[in-house]
């Protein structure tokens, strides 16, 4: 094998057809606000944790729709539980107890 | 898929391509890598369809490459660019016909912007005239030389004595066509059938026999990117992209790859070999390539010529294979010997792609 | 032979102001092209936002039309001469008839989606419009792909033809929105086990119950909305489209393939109001709707004394807004021809 | 100091390629270096629509503008007629301009690109020439390439070029007179003032990162330039 010196650079598109919708698709029945989000970034506004770290909570209702299970593992752990963003969604998304229920549905779909 | 929705679109985005008289601009890309199929062109507008075209010695490149990598400043490239119109102008010509896409999307950009703004006309006729005392005419007619061949694909099939079908079989070839993005993206109605179906090449494929696949990445560019290959560290971009066209093709089974750019049958060649290498991949039949072809050399096998007289020896991805199907005869004793014969060796045999 | 006035076009805009007319007494005489009063209201099976028959709408408006005006079907005007205070409506079959007003209710056409070559409308098999999906579910056959089997997955694509400045539309067509939401809902009540989504840029929910459709179409249908303008579409081998967006909510390119795409298509001036407007001498705007004297409150005045106008021809409105403003032109007519007398 | 949004409004470029951008993604969505790169097309006219003089400096001395790989594609879907393709050129050239460039990874590497195909040019005629496509820099090109290099002026006569030669054809040599003309116009229309720009700009550089630079192409900082990719570029293995 030759060393060419670089190798192709991998895909970022999100490829929807290859996703995992399995986490989804378990949120759907224990947490069935998950479907109503807008994407209207109130809860990424007043966000705890966001203040201090790069961190969107919006972002975590949008890679578990997409089935990206690895970056979504990575946002939810940057999560503080302190339940703000319940305060203000403008569609009843219970995003504290979403991002519990996303552990549990990864870890059970392991 | 709906042919008759394609020939509706085809119908929208007629130009006009010159009969006659072509002052022709070359491409660097092709001078390097295909030469041969610069001399096919003019074999076909001189020999075969006695047309004139011009050549003038004078000119340059259209600095594209550096202006597209952003080393050459958009006025310095306009005014290289007036310098080829004043050489055509001198010459007695208005028809211009560029072998290169990159020169031929910078051609209209460059025409289009001086329609409107005016005073950036006037400007780089004030640098031309510093420069080099020169003045120049605006072309009355800017083609592609695919363009061209276009133009005349009926002529060349009434003469041509191959044809795109399986020679025992009479199954129609299957071809996969790519144009280079700068030849009518930024100006859809400056190219044959417009940007999101060109009829260029697929006018060509029909006319001479053969069929065209339309696979879901035919629009995606081969991702030269220029500073994108013409650095190491960025190559990887480069490949990705011609990679992903490969694996989108590879299940419509093709049995080679038509394009009109000069950068994109280099990268669609070479890329091959090195995916071949790096990761133990072949995307055509019995762990050989794809074929990749210029339109010219295509020309040139509907005409008879011999494949070494156009170039084919030069191709990373070995063509035999379409050859066979086509039923032409080569020598391939003959393949890399010199004008005159002599003995030049041969190239190494890749350690994947078979070559020989 | 002498008519009060002539409304050009026998849509929900035409019949409504006929109605209204002939109320208050006025001579009416409604022209229609096809061979049927109705307009676009005939095409289409159900609507929004509480998903009714079409028909059930289209029956009350010929219902209270009853046949107190006259009506022309398979009539259009060729010529239109303006006199003193007066009209002359020259027919395409040579009769000519003199009124004192003209109503311009001559509605819309839909955007040709084939404009938009990158979807591939006409050329991919399974590309089809709303207006396709509409006689696909009027005709009360199931909804299939080209092949005829039942699709696993369904795309919409909002803003076709609309919001484009590529298709010369940079207007919004604002009922295509709502249509995209009421469609979806219809194809999971067809197909229960499909999954199906929208791609969008905005979703302009602004008209009473049309957010709360949206809100059931995501709780009660799962229906998934994505944000991004679909840019391009290709066929996969199996006749699937596989359509590439930038998901605007990730900033990332995404990729994925659909049985069937529909392509929500927008409102389009009629080619004939342009033709009538410049024989009129009544303005179009640059989106080449037919151009009212005051936006607020004079929206059924052209300018040109007499010849008015009503309904989609000055823009895209909804079925209930077309017959609020028809109703008004109506008005507006009645108080003119008051002035003549 | 005139305003950055200024001086990039300057540029006809400019006026044809920013309208007004409705961040619809349809550019990013068929981009190929969105899809290779981290970067979208939609956030570099996000930020110049902004006006923002701290993001768009930001814009000039970073990485991102230097991802595009100038296909245009993004150009023929936009529905507002915005072509980013077009403003990433205006960027680029002012980033050379004011010297940010060598403030970025990606930036960094126009002194490669000056020193090949920018002095190609000028030598040549060309924007290259197979003696300066030196297979062992290229393994890409594969053996054929090599076997080629080996055997240029039997295998150009072969192949019907009048390689290097007086006259017309294929990669003839381009007569000096032309060559002349070609280095004045590079002189008169600002094409010399970048190129001594990069060099100027790349020394200084080269100087504060302590590596070596001398106008040989195998210098310490160009080889740096021309092969380091640090990951954060692409997406993660």
């Amino acid at each position: 094998m030759i060393n060419f010196g670089y190798t192709a650079h991998k895909e970022r598109l999100i490829d929807y057809d290859k996703n995992d919708k399995r986490v989804l698709e378990h949120l759907k029945k224990h947490e069935p606000s998950v479907l109503t989000c807008i994407a209207c970034g109130s809860c990424t506004a007043t966000c705890s944790a966001g203040q201090f770290v790069d961190f969107n909570i919006r972002l975590v209702q949008t890679l578990l729709r997409r089935g990206e299970i690895e970056p979504l593992k990575q946002e939810i752990r940057k999560c503080m539980l302190c339940g703000k963003c319940i305060l203000v969604c403008p569609r009843g998304v219970n995003m504290r107890n979403l991002i519990l229920a996303i552990q549990t549905a990864i870890d059970k779909l392991k | 898929m709906i042919n008759e929705g394609k020939k509706r679109i085809w119908k929208d985005y007629q130009k006009e391509i010159a009969d006659d008289r072509y002052f022709y601009v070359r491409s660097c890309i092709r001078q390097n890598f295909f030469p041969a199929s610069e001399k096919a062109f003019l074999r076909i507008m001189q020999e075969e369809l006695k047309k004139d075209v011009f050549e003038n010695a004078a000119h340059t490149t259209c600095s594209g490459i550096g202006y597209h990598s952003d080393v050459v400043p958009f006025d310095t490239t306009m005014t290289v660019i007036a310098r080829q119109f004043s050489l055509m102008t001198e010459s007695g010509n208005e028809n211009l016909v560029t072998s290169c896409i990159t020169s031929f999307g910078l051609y209209n950009e460059v025409l289009e912007t001086w329609k409107h703004f005016p005073d950036v006309l006037k400007k780089v006729r004030g640098y031309l005239k510093t420069a080099t005392g020169r003045e120049f005419e605006i072309p009355k007619n800017v083609a592609h030389a695919s363009d061209v061949i276009f133009r005349f694909r009926k002529e060349i099939s009434a003469i041509g004595v191959n044809r795109l079908v399986h020679h025992e079989t009479g199954r129609p070839l299957k071809v996969v066509e790519h144009i280079g993005c700068h030849y009518s993206k930024m100006f859809p109605s400056k190219g044959v059938g417009g940007a999101e179906y060109p009829y260029v090449l697929v006018g060509m494929v029909e006319e001479w026999g053969g069929e065209v696949i339309d696979y879901p990445e035919r629009r995606h560019c081969c991702g030269f990117g220029f500073r994108q290959y013409l650095v190491r560290a960025n190559r990887g971009y480069s490949l990705a992209n011609s990679k992903k066209k490969f694996e989108s093709m590879k299940p419509y089974k093709p049995d080679f790859i038509l394009t009109n750019c000069p950068g994109c049958p280099m990268f669609l060649d070479r890329w091959q070999y090195t995916l071949s290498e790096m990761e133990g991949v072949t995307y055509g039949e019995n762990g050989r390539g794809i074929p990749v072809l210029t339109y010219e050399e295509l020309a040139g096998l509907i005409l008879g010529y011999d494949p070494w007289d156009l170039g084919l020896q030069v191709h990373q991805v070995p063509v035999e294979p379409l050859l066979d199907k086509m039923g032409i005869q080569y020598d391939t004793s003959r393949k890399f010997l010199g004008k005159d014969g002599q003995d030049l060796g041969r190239p190494d045999a890749p350690s994947v792609l078979k070559f020989f | 032979m002498a008519k009060t006035v002539v409304i050009v076009g026998g849509g929900v805009a035409g019949m409504t102001a006929a109605s209204r007319l002939a109320d208050l007494g006025e001579k009416v005489l409604l022209l229609e092209r096809e061979e049927e009063i109705g307009g676009h209201l005939r095409n289409w099976d159900r609507l929004f936002p509480n998903r009714r028959p079409g028909s059930e709408v289209l029956h009350d408006l010929k219902e209270t039309l009853g046949n107190r005006v006259e009506i022309r079907c398979n009539e259009s005007p060729g010529e239109i001469h303006s006199l003193q205070s007066s009209f002359i409506v020259e027919l395409e079959s040579g009769e000519k008839i003199t009124c004192d007003a003209v109503l311009m209710a001559t509605g819309f056409d839909l955007f040709d989606a084939r404009r938009k070559e990158e979807y591939g409308y006409g050329i991919y098999d399974n590309v089809i419009t709303s207006a396709d999906l509409e006689r696909m579910l009027r005709s009360g056959s199931p909804v299939t792909t080209s092949a005829g089997k039942a699709p696993s997955r369904v795309g919409f694509v909002h803003c076709v033809g609309s919001r484009d400045e590529k298709a010369g539309n940079l207007y919004c067509s604002k009922v295509c929105c709502v249509t995209g939401v009421k469609q979806a809902i219809e194809i999971k009540e067809h197909l229960p086990g499909s999954e199906v989504f929208g791609f969008y840029m905005d979703l302009r929910m602004y008209d009473r119950h049309f957010e709360e459709m949206y809100y059931e179409a995501q709780q009660k249908w799962e229906i998934n909305f994505l944000r991004g303008r679909v840019s391009e579409c290709a066929e996969n081998e199996d006749q699937s489209i596989v359509l590439k967006i930038e998901d605007t909510l990730t900033s990332r390119p995404l990729k994925m393939t659909v049985d069937l795409l529909v392509l929500l298509v927008g409102f389009v001036q009629k080619p004939e109001t342009v033709r009538i407007a410049k024989l009129l001498g009544i303005s179009i705007g640059e989106d080449r709707f037919l151009e009212c004297l005051d936006e607020h409150t004079r929206f059924n005045y052209t300018g040109k004394p007499g010849i008015f106008v009503a309904g989609t021809s000055r823009g895209p409105l909804t079925i209930a807004n077309t017959i609020a403003d028809a109703g008004e032109a109506a008005l507006q007519i009645h108080n003119y021809l008051k002035t003549l007398k | 100091m005139d305003r950055l949004y200024d001086m990039l409004s300057a540029d006809v470029r400019f006026k044809e390629g920013l309208k007004a951008c409705l961040h619809c993604g349809t550019c990013t969505a068929i981009c190929p270096a969105a899809e290779f790169y981290n970067y979208q097309p939609r956030k570099i006219v996000e930020i110049l629509q902004t006006k923002n003089e701290e993001e768009i400096e930001a814009l000039l001395k970073g990485d991102m503008i230097w991802y595009c790989g100038e296909c245009m594609s993004c150009v023929t879907r936009c529905p507002r007629g915005n072509a980013p393709g077009l403003l990433i050129t205006v960027l680029r050239g002012l980033s050379q301009d004011l010297g940010y460039f060598t403030e970025s990874e990606k930036g960094r590497q126009q002194l490669a690109i000056k020193r090949t195909v920018g002095e190609w040019i000028l030598e040549y005629g060309y924007c290259m020439f197979p003696s300066e496509v030196r297979p062992e820099a290229h393994p890409e090109q594969g053996p054929v390439w090599k076997w080629e290099v080996e055997h240029i002026e039997e295998v150009m006569e072969r192949l019907g070029a009048n390689y290097a030669k007086t006259g017309p054809g294929i990669l003839r040599k381009v007569p000096d007179e032309d060559l002349q003309e070609l280095k004045k116009i590079f002189d008169v229309t600002g094409g010399t003032r970048r190129f001594e720009k990069i060099e100027a700009c790349s020394r200084q550089k080269a100087e504060e990162m302590g590596m070596e630079l001398t106008d040989s192409l195998d210098s310490e900082y160009v080889h740096h330039i021309y092969t380091t990719n640090d990951p954060k570029h692409t997406a993660a293995e």
